[in-house]
């Protein structure tokens, strides 16, 4: 197992960067201009002195190798030097935004405790609805419970955040004004009062994000009971005298997480790429709203650096849910 | 009213852009975010009022001809400064402060996003600490380039001196935090999220602002942050809401605020393609002036298509009081507006008898009005909004009831008005018939603004599709009559000729098709009182003076 | 299990002449393949719900036109802004009448005929794309399962494609093939169909792949694979008979939510001018341009919204009745 | 009969009735079953496939609710040491909780899938002694131990850690043994518990049912079909057809005088081990109750259709940072044989030693290391992929499960006419002919074709495995336990259609076997298999009249033996456990070499291992 993950780590690395260069040729590609925001009154010719401060000019195998260069060599310096107080990567330049002018990573730091904050919890909140849901459509298969679940369920997924965010917002915050509309990233939770608070802007955006996971991750769950209810060693557990409770939640629920915790594992990387639609509703301004203003903004470093953060966690959460799939079923054994 | 009291009384106070901030440095971003949030810090010599007049702000005075600060030739003009301005962190402010500021900007690798306004300055002196003399290449009738508006603040030569030419963008901390004379300082900027500020203890005036500190949230999108002044009250101001008329008005409803507008010389409008968008032609051909265009040539059939035009209803449908119908490009400041209401009448008879007279009939019964096998047929772009859909959708239904057929297209913001030109889509390139935007001018001196119309000014493939003569016109009279505008200095023939300019491409031509003058709109809370919106600057220009209404 | 003959005792003679070791002959007659799986399909009440649905939807998009004549791109802006019929029910003086009955929108179209037409585009994209979705990512699933020489540069494939910002890749490919798409297929709709179609199925396919190679991957150990290649199947054909029957499960819960996803993908395309012309209605769009205005007109969110679940719910009933239906093991219970 | 043991009965079946909800109305499982177990005594319930013995046992579970089953009517006395006979017909199922895994205890038919594979044998074995027994982890583990020596299980400590798929599959199987023995229960129902295991094994598990009975007084419910199994071990032996129980007695009484006609049909089907003594070629089996024609021998001829020689097959084991291989499974080592037009060549052994990987390198189905393959002068191990295909007209192959090597998707006929299809021999009408020819070669009915392989009884599925193996008209099968997994009604039956076959169109078997009377019946040559190496190879009774190898001798002696009268003593039995047939890369096996002990009677003097 161990030498399974570092030889796919290893071809991972080829791997990413092949994924980077594609990344970079499209977005050099893509049309747009990182000039598209600067209003209409300023003068083309302004506008071309900008591009050429920018680096544009240059031609594109350079602008990646020093994109590869400021990723790969110097981001890591500049975390060394944060964290032991070094100072590596001093006066070294470092990977930074057209839009902002700033480095992107600093931006990015910044991002990921709000998102994790929402886009996690609701994965969390999502996987915590779905499983139980899931396990118990399954146990009372064509039951009332399983049909509700599933029309609930659809009908969650084919209803877009665009419009249950805005929904939401009118009925808890504009009608009953329980709730704020919008999340305010720089709260500090630090007693009971600050949390409630958290609390109270975190429910809508993690409800609306949550119906999706719940959604998805209920289908999988329910279908991977079906298959295993059904087993032989059901019976045994039965015939063992064990508890109907304990014979569905210890011996079928286990194996059913088989392939269920590696469809959630799947599914990580997009906690951190955020929620595009659902932080925009709410504000939450993470790093789903970040890649989004960048996109439009044409920040190609930026969109760049994000994208390729999130191939990487996507690579590796691939990774881990095939490391995961061989722990959690003894019999799958990687070398 | 709570007016008066001493500095801060008045706690937090909470604005709200649906697009973010991405940096305080105007000069490195010239987006109006950045330009209007960094107008709460950093401030300019003088600034334009709701009326479009020049007010003092670092400067004791503004200087004219009359006054003597602009010397007769136009060519020169000095700025005394106050003397009782000192920064946030309580070092004086000083002519060096100034001219740093224009070696800044004009520094050829710093890439700055106003460069337009030191156009032509040839020195920037100080002979003492508080004068600044400005020289320019040529006479300049509107001397006020550098150094006014929110767009050209002055930055503190002690903060940025490492910052210039390439070194730019490495100063995250200065672009970031930059140390102003305005009545705000930053305490946290997150880009693209939200920006808080303090009073500034060392402001100018006694008692101002009377926030103690400011919050300044940027993202979302124009419902949200209306809702959130209007409706759910959580913010007190809310920037340029483009919303359509009943949807505000229900908002309105909400009863927390209310939206605010006010005219300048944005104008949304039609601009017709002079040459020939066809796809058969080769690349680097399209759209040029090599090949005109097979119908919207005619100036006939231009002028048909804006008489087809219902401009008092599309102003109802997509504006209502934020707009006003227009036959003008440039419809403010007063004395450049041209008397022309023609246009303002719908009159789709006479446009059927136009097309008629010019040879344009439905001669094949299919409803679509054609000559020598070419049909009226117009493809008819513009950016991605709800507003402009609907005014597509209308004009698309008039223009059909004149036998005119179009197909509508709405490309996304980013791109429409990015000027990649790698894309087919950019405005600029113009590959469609007819395209709708607005544009808007800086300060109140169209000159600029319409020159952009001069024979020359296209965007076309040797200019990387660079150019702001979108409509491909040319007209060596119109030239002329430019260079008369740059040689002259008296305000009133600079208005009469201005409204000649406009009316040769407008009312005779009718290459461009102006539709509404819109307002800006933008919504602040019953209880944030001084709140007076100016288009002519930042919106925020006046944030010193507001303050929190007692109940 | 059919019906198995119990005889009332073993009789002796019976045993004597019949043997023990003659298998019982069913009584009934075998039935026909598809009508068994009719008569297993019937009996789901929720396919039966499902596809009935579907045909209602599917017949009232194509065939409402004819019926409900009015453009659904005409404007008629002194009747804009009409309640559906119904609200005369509780309020006598609402702007509504039988002349609109789902009532019009702010430029005044008559918002049922933007549902039958938009219904139509909706459930053309929506299908065409989530059958391209499928069909790539069975392909590749397929294919990586397969074949172990495919795999895992086709998985590193797929990672690639699901790391590639949407947007951009999006705009690239209308920078690319809109022209191209117009001229060829002579009209801006077909193109722009096309390549709708074509920029929702490429970028979506990527989960049923992962789901199917999974499958592919366990199925492929299985004896009766062995057994196929041993009588000379070719690998091919392996596929074709033998694999892809057995991985319809997955494949139909990737439908269902594939539909799902293209039908609200195109509407998001729409906002980046890539999607249909903004006259041109999407149940997608609908709900979207409606969101502003939800408070005062809610219905105008709901309708579009409820044809576009339903039609999803329809999708995923009829999936679950289908595959029962087409699984010999359940379908003899 | 009922009062010939004194000792009162612990459970009483009642007048049983079990239906069956189905969507085609309900289906009777068991119809009117009757029999009683007493303690100290094993109950054999025999009774061909479907006949309703799972059922029954699974009723007095109270099990047959969770697959869709209801008691329509009946009792189920169960005597409950404290408590008194209550019953279980209708016990709550928190009684039942408490009675089940306690004071019933039951070993299901399939080993292999019984046991949940995520779970450790250990938690698995001691979640019931927790429960019951209120044992606290540490005492739990110590029962557990105890039990896993018990039933002889080498290296017991390190098997409670390890998860089920690393066992074997005889380990399995005491494992499952071992669960249903831990709360020490009353009553033991065994589900056919060795259907699946070869003879040594078997051997092992039966001796230890044996002793077990004798000396905890656990009354035995074995359910089995192999009536040399029942032979064994049964006190008293219950027959079922149908549903019904048929014919009720002591095994002696059953095996000398069977009085049901089933029974009597039943008894017949069985091959017992030395009926062919004497007897050079095989004959088809004497079955009661059809017509048959003429029992035959079938000589075959002696023209060599296949020769193998040489042939090794290793499975690598990769580990490493490259994948490099850092061992081999010796699957098949150095193994040379023949075999003759129209004659059947047997392979026997263990579990494991190499057997099915013999047969499918002769495919190349797996690729064989090195060998040569010589196929009517074709040599088969020089085929590109094309020509490969091509030749496999000529050999095809009968897999070890018939159920798996079954597309569960698709109808028989067309699985059945899929070869020829594949190869194009035969098309339009034609082909649909030749189908419905082989249905009825195999003696299943027509009206089968339409179904799928659910639908079929474990016979009637083999039997459509051989008709596809027909389809093409093949020189050679390949039949890999072709017949283990049936009944001996069907078995027998199977084996007759494929001798009748032989016999007409001259076919000629690679018969892959762990039965040995099976062998004994079918084979003209035998070959011995032990740990990748054919030890001994000869003709049949030869091979069977005078065993050579140890391994072969001791083989013979774990054979069960169809008679009650000539039980077999557990002391005879002594197995060596299988070395492990995984070697270094470095690893040089030594060449396989023989000595003629006879004519054609070769035996490996190479050191194999055993
Ligand atoms: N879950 C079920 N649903 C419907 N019918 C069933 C079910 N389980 C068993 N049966 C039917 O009940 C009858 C008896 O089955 P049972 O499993 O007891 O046979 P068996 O004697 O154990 O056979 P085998 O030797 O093959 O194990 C069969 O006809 C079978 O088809
Ligand atoms: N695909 C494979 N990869 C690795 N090892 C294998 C593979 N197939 C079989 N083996 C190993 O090869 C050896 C021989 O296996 P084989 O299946 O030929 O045994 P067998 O004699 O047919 O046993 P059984 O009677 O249980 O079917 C065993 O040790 C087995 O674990
Ligand atoms: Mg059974
Ligand atoms: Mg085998």
């Amino acid at each position: 197992m161990l030498t399974f993950t570092i030889r796919r780590l290893i071809l991972s690395i080829p791997t990413l960067l092949f994924i980077s260069l594609v990344i970079f040729g499209l977005l050099q590609l893509a049309p747009g201009d990182p000039m598209a925001q600067v209003p209409l009154t300023v003068p083309p010719e302004v506008k071309e002195k900008m591009r050429e401060a920018l680096g544009l000019g240059q031609a594109w195998y350079i602008q990646y190798w020093k994109w590869l260069v400021q990723f790969f060599w110097i981001e890591p310096q500049v975390l060394i030097d944060h964290w032991f107080g070094t100072s590596f990567a001093e006066g070294k330049q470092r990977v930074l935004s057209w839009q902002t002018r700033s480095p992107v990573m600093d931006i990015v730091v910044q991002r990921i405790p709000q998102t994790l904050w929402v886009v996690g919890l609701a994965y969390v909140v999502g996987i915590a609805i779905a499983i139980p849901i899931g396990i118990y459509s399954a146990y009372r298969h064509y039951s009332v419970f399983d049909q509700a679940g599933t029309f609930v369920t659809m009908i969650g997924f084919s209803i877009p955040p665009f419009f249950t965010g805005p929904l939401l917002i009118v009925i808890f915050s504009v009608y009953l004004g329980w709730l704020p509309s919008i999340y305010d990233t720089l709260h500090v939770v630090n007693d009971w009062q600050s949390f409630k608070v958290q609390v109270m802007q975190m429910i809508m955006p993690v409800m609306v994000l949550a119906l999706q996971t719940t959604a998805q991750i209920s289908r999988y769950m329910r279908g991977a009971m079906l298959d295993n209810l059904n087993q032989d060693y059901v019976r045994t557990a039965r015939a063992k005298g064990l508890k109907e409770a304990t014979v569905v939640m210890v011996h079928v629920v286990r194996n059913s997480m088989i392939p269920v915790v590696t469809v959630i594992a799947l599914g990580m990387p997009a906690i951190f790429g955020g929620a595009i639609i659902t932080e925009n509703v709410f504000k939450v301004n993470g790093i789903g709203q970040l890649l989004l203003t960048w996109l439009f903004a044409n920040d190609i470093p930026g969109v760049m650096t994000l994208t390729f953060i999130f191939a990487i966690l996507i690579v590796f959460f691939n990774l881990i849910a095939d490391i995961l799939y061989g722990l959690l079923d003894p019999r799958i054994r990687y070398d | 009213d709570g007016h008066e009291g001493e500095r801060g009384r008045d706690g937090d106070v909470k604005i709200i852009y649906w697009q973010a901030p991405s940096i305080l440095n105007p000069f490195l971003s010239g987006g109006t975010k950045d330009v209007e949030s960094a107008s709460l810090i950093i401030e300019p010599l003088a600034r334009y009022n709701e009326k479009g007049e020049m007010l003092p702000f670092l400067a004791s005075e503004v200087p004219t001809v009359a006054n003597g600060g602009v010397s007769e030739d136009l060519t020169q003009i000095t700025w005394k400064l106050r003397d009782d301005i000192v920064w946030s962190d309580g070092s004086p402010f000083t002519s060096a402060d100034v001219k740093f500021t224009a070696e800044y900007c004009m520094h050829p690798e710093g890439g700055c996003a106003q460069g337009a306004k030191f156009d032509g300055v040839t020195s920037v002196e100080t002979p003492d600490d508080h004068t600044v003399v400005v020289t320019f290449n040529e006479p300049k009738p509107n001397p006020y380039g550098p150094f006014v508006g929110g767009e050209s603040p002055i930055i503190q030569a002690a903060q940025f001196a490492d910052c210039l030419g390439a070194k730019a963008p490495e100063c995250t901390d200065a672009n970031f935090g930059p140390i102003g004379t305005g009545p705000f300082v930053v305490t946290e900027f997150r880009p693209n999220d939200v920006i808080t500020m303090a009073a500034n203890e060392n402001y100018r005036e006694e008692g101002k602002p009377a926030f103690a500190s400011l919050t300044f949230k940027g993202g979302g999108d124009a419902t949200a942050a209306g809702r959130s002044v209007l409706e759910t009250g959580e913010f007190d101001y809310a920037w340029n809401l483009q919303l359509a008329p009943d949807v505000i008005a229900k908002m309105e409803e909400g009863g927390k605020g209310v939206a605010i507008a006010g005219f300048g010389p944005l104008v949304e409008r039609l601009e017709m393609n002079l040459t020939n968008p066809s796809p058969d032609l080769p690349e680097g051909e399209r759209s040029t002036v090599a090949h005109p265009h097979p119908f919207l040539s005619d100036e006939r059939v231009r002028r048909a298509l804006s008489m087809a035009i219902d401009r008092a209803l599309l102003t109802e449908v997509g504006y209502g009081k934020a707009g006003e119908p227009t036959c003008n490009l440039v419809p403010a400041p007063a004395i450049y507006n041209s008397d022309n209401t023609e246009c303002l009448t719908q009159d789709l008879d006479g446009a059927k008898a136009l097309l008629d007279e010019a040879g344009w009939t439905d001669s094949d019964g299919d409803g679509v009005r054609d000559k020598d096998g070419v049909k009226l047929s117009i493809l008819y772009q513009t950016s991605t909004n709800a507003v402009r859909q609907d005014f597509q959708a209308l004009i698309k239904d008039w223009w059909q009831q004149i036998g005119v057929e179009t197909e509508l297209r709405n490309l996304d913001a980013s791109v429409f008005f990015g000027g990649d030109p790698g894309s087919p889509d950019t405005f600029q390139k113009f590959y469609a018939d007819v395209e709708m935007y607005a544009n808007t001018f800086n300060g109140t001196d169209p000159q600029t603004y319409l020159s952009a119309y001069r024979c020359g000014n296209e965007p076309k493939p040797d200019s990387q599709w660079q150019g702001e003569n979108i409509n491909r016109f040319c007209d060596p009279e119109y030239d002329a009559l430019l260079d008369e505008l740059a040689r002259t200095g008296d305000i009133d023939k600079r208005g009469e000729i201005g409204r000649k300019l406009n009316d040769m491409i407008t009312k005779d031509s009718m290459v461009i098709v102006p539709l509404v003058n819109r307002a800006r709109v933008s919504a602040h809370s019953n209880s944030l009182g001084g709140v007076v919106l100016n288009v002519w600057d930042s919106e925020l220009w006046n944030v010193a003076d507001w303050y929190r209404k007692g109940e | 299990m059919t019906e198995q003959p119990i005889p009332a005792s073993p009789v002796e003679a019976d045993i004597e002449t019949f043997g023990a070791l003659v298998d019982t002959e069913p009584q009934a007659p075998p039935r026909s393949q598809w009508k068994d799986v009719w008569d297993q399909f019937r009996k789901h009440k929720g396919a039966v719900f499902g596809g009935g649905f579907l045909i209602f939807i599917t017949l009232a998009v194509v065939l409402g036109p004819y019926i409900w004549t009015l453009e659904p791109t005409k404007l008629d802006i002194r009747n804009k802004d009409w309640r559906p019929i119904w609200t005369l029910i509780w309020d006598g003086d609402a702007k509504a009448g039988l002349a609109h009955p789902f009532g019009t929108d702010q430029l005044g179209r008559d918002i049922l005929s933007q549902m039958i037409a938009g219904g139509r585009v909706s459930m053309a994209v929506g299908w065409i794309a989530m059958l391209l979705a499928l069909v790539i990512g069975t392909a590749i699933g397929v294919a990586a399962g397969y074949f172990k020489k495919l795999d895992f540069w086709l998985m590193r494939f797929t990672d690639l494609v699901l790391s590639l910002p949407i947007l951009p890749l999006v705009l690239l490919a209308v920078t690319l093939f809109r022209q191209p798409l117009n001229s060829f297929f002579g009209s801006p709709e077909a193109g722009m169909f096309v390549l709708i179609v074509g920029v929702i199925g490429l970028t979506s396919w990527m989960q049923t792949a992962r789901i199917v190679r999974g499958d592919i991957l366990a199925l492929k150990e299985r004896e009766f694979i062995l057994a196929a290649r041993s009588i000379g199947t070719k690998p091919g054909k392996i596929i074709r008979r033998h694999l892809l029957p057995n991985v319809i499960s997955p494949i139909m819960v990737s439908a269902t939510l594939g539909l799902a996803t293209a039908i609200i993908t195109e509407s998001a395309l729409s906002f980046l001018g890539v999607g249909f012309p903004s006259d041109f209605p999407t149940w997608g769009k609908l709900l979207a341009d409606a969101v502003p205005r939800m408070q005062e007109f809610p219905e105008r969110v709901l309708l579009p919204g409820i044809a576009i679940s339903l039609t999803v719910l329809g999708v995923n009933y009829l999936g679950d009745g289908l595959r029962d239906a087409l699984d010999p093991r359940i379908r003899g219970r | 009969m009922l009062d010939q043991t004194q000792a009162p009965p612990i459970a009483q079946i009642k007048g049983l009735r079990v239906e069956f909800q189905t969507k085609d109305g309900p289906v009777v499982g068991v119809e009117n079953v009757s029999f009683d177990i007493r303690s100290g005594e094993t109950v054999c319930v025999v009774g061909e496939s479907g006949s309703g013995k799972s059922v029954s046992s699974l009723s007095l579970m109270r099990l047959v609710e969770y697959g869709g089953g209801d008691i329509a009517s009946g009792e189920l006395l169960f005597d409950r040491l404290e408590g008194g006979e209550i019953n279980l017909a209708d016990a709550e199922q928190t009684t039942m909780r408490r009675i089940r895994g306690n004071e019933i205890g039951m070993i299901f038919q399939e080993p292999m899938t019984a046991l949940n594979p995520v779970f450790t044998v250990g938690k698995q074995m001691t979640e019931g002694l927790r429960l019951h027994k209120g044992m606290n982890k540490a005492e739990a583990n110590e029962r557990a131990l105890a039990l896993l020596k018990q039933v002889r299980i080498p290296e017991p400590e390190r098997r409670l850690q390890q998860y089920p798929h690393e066992l074997s599959g005889g380990m399995r199987q005491r494992v499952v043994i071992a669960m249903a023995l831990a709360c020490e229960p009353r009553l033991l129902i065994a589900d056919e518990p060795t259907t699946a295991l070869d003879v040594t094994i078997q051997a092992e598990i039966l001796a230890l049912m044996d002793r077990l009975k004798r000396e905890t007084g656990t009354a035995v419910m074995f359910i089995t079909h192999d009536m040399a199994v029942v032979a064994q071990m049964a006190d008293r032996v219950v027959v079922m057809y149908r549903g019904n129980k048929v014919e009720e007695g002591t095994v002696e009484e059953i095996f000398e005088n069977p009085q049901h006609p089933y029974t009597k049909a039943l008894l017949a089907a069985v091959p017992k081990l030395g009926e062919m003594r004497g007897k050079q070629y095989p004959e088809p089996m004497k079955l009661l109750g059809r017509d048959q024609k003429s029992i035959a021998p079938i000589p075959g001829t002696e023209d060599v259709l296949l020769t193998v020689k040489n042939l090794t097959t290793r499975f690598p084991v990769t580990g490493g940072f490259l994948r490099r291989t850092v061992a081999n499974v010796h699957a098949v080592e150095d193994v040379s044989f023949s075999i003759n037009k129209g004659q059947t060549l047997s392979l026997v052994g263990e579990s494991g030693c190499g057997k099915s990987t013999a047969g499918r390198s002769i495919l190349r189905l797996v690729e064989p290391q090195e060998g040569e393959i010589d196929l009517d002068g074709k040599n088969i191990m020089a085929l590109s992929p094309r020509d490969l295909r091509t030749a496999r007209l000529d050999m095809q192959m009968i897999f070890q499960d018939p159920f798996a090597s079954l597309n569960p998707q698709m109808q028989l006929s067309d699985q059945v006419a899929e070869p020829i299809h594949n190869y194009d021999t035969l098309k339009g009408a034609a082909v649909q002919e030749r189908v419905e020819m082989l249905f009825d070669r195999v003696e299943l009915p027509r009206s089968f074709m339409r179904r799928f392989p659910h639908e079929l009884s474990g016979g009637q599925r083999q039997r459509v495995a051989i008709a596809r193996a027909l389809a093409l008209n093949p020189k050679l099968i390949i039949a890999d336990e072709a017949v283990s997994a049936l009944d001996v009604s069907v078995q027998a039956q199977v084996l007759n259609l494929m001798m009748e076959l032989q016999s007409e169109m001259e076919l000629s078997f690679l018969f892959i076997s762990h039965d040995m009377a099976v062998v004994e019946r079918v084979s003209h040559y035998v070959g011995v298999m032990y740990l990748g190496r054919i030890v001994e190879l000869g003709p049949r009774n030869r091979v069977f009249e005078n065993p050579q190898h140890a391994y072969t001798q001791a083989l013979m002696k774990a054979v069960p033996i169809a008679d009650p009268r000539q039980r077999k003593d557990e002391k005879d039995l002594n197995f060596k456990p299988i070395p492990s047939p995984i070697h270094p890369v470095s690893y040089e096996a030594a060449p396989s070499q023989y000595k003629e002990v006879e004519p054609g009677h070769l035996v490996l003097t190479t050191d194999s291992g055993y």
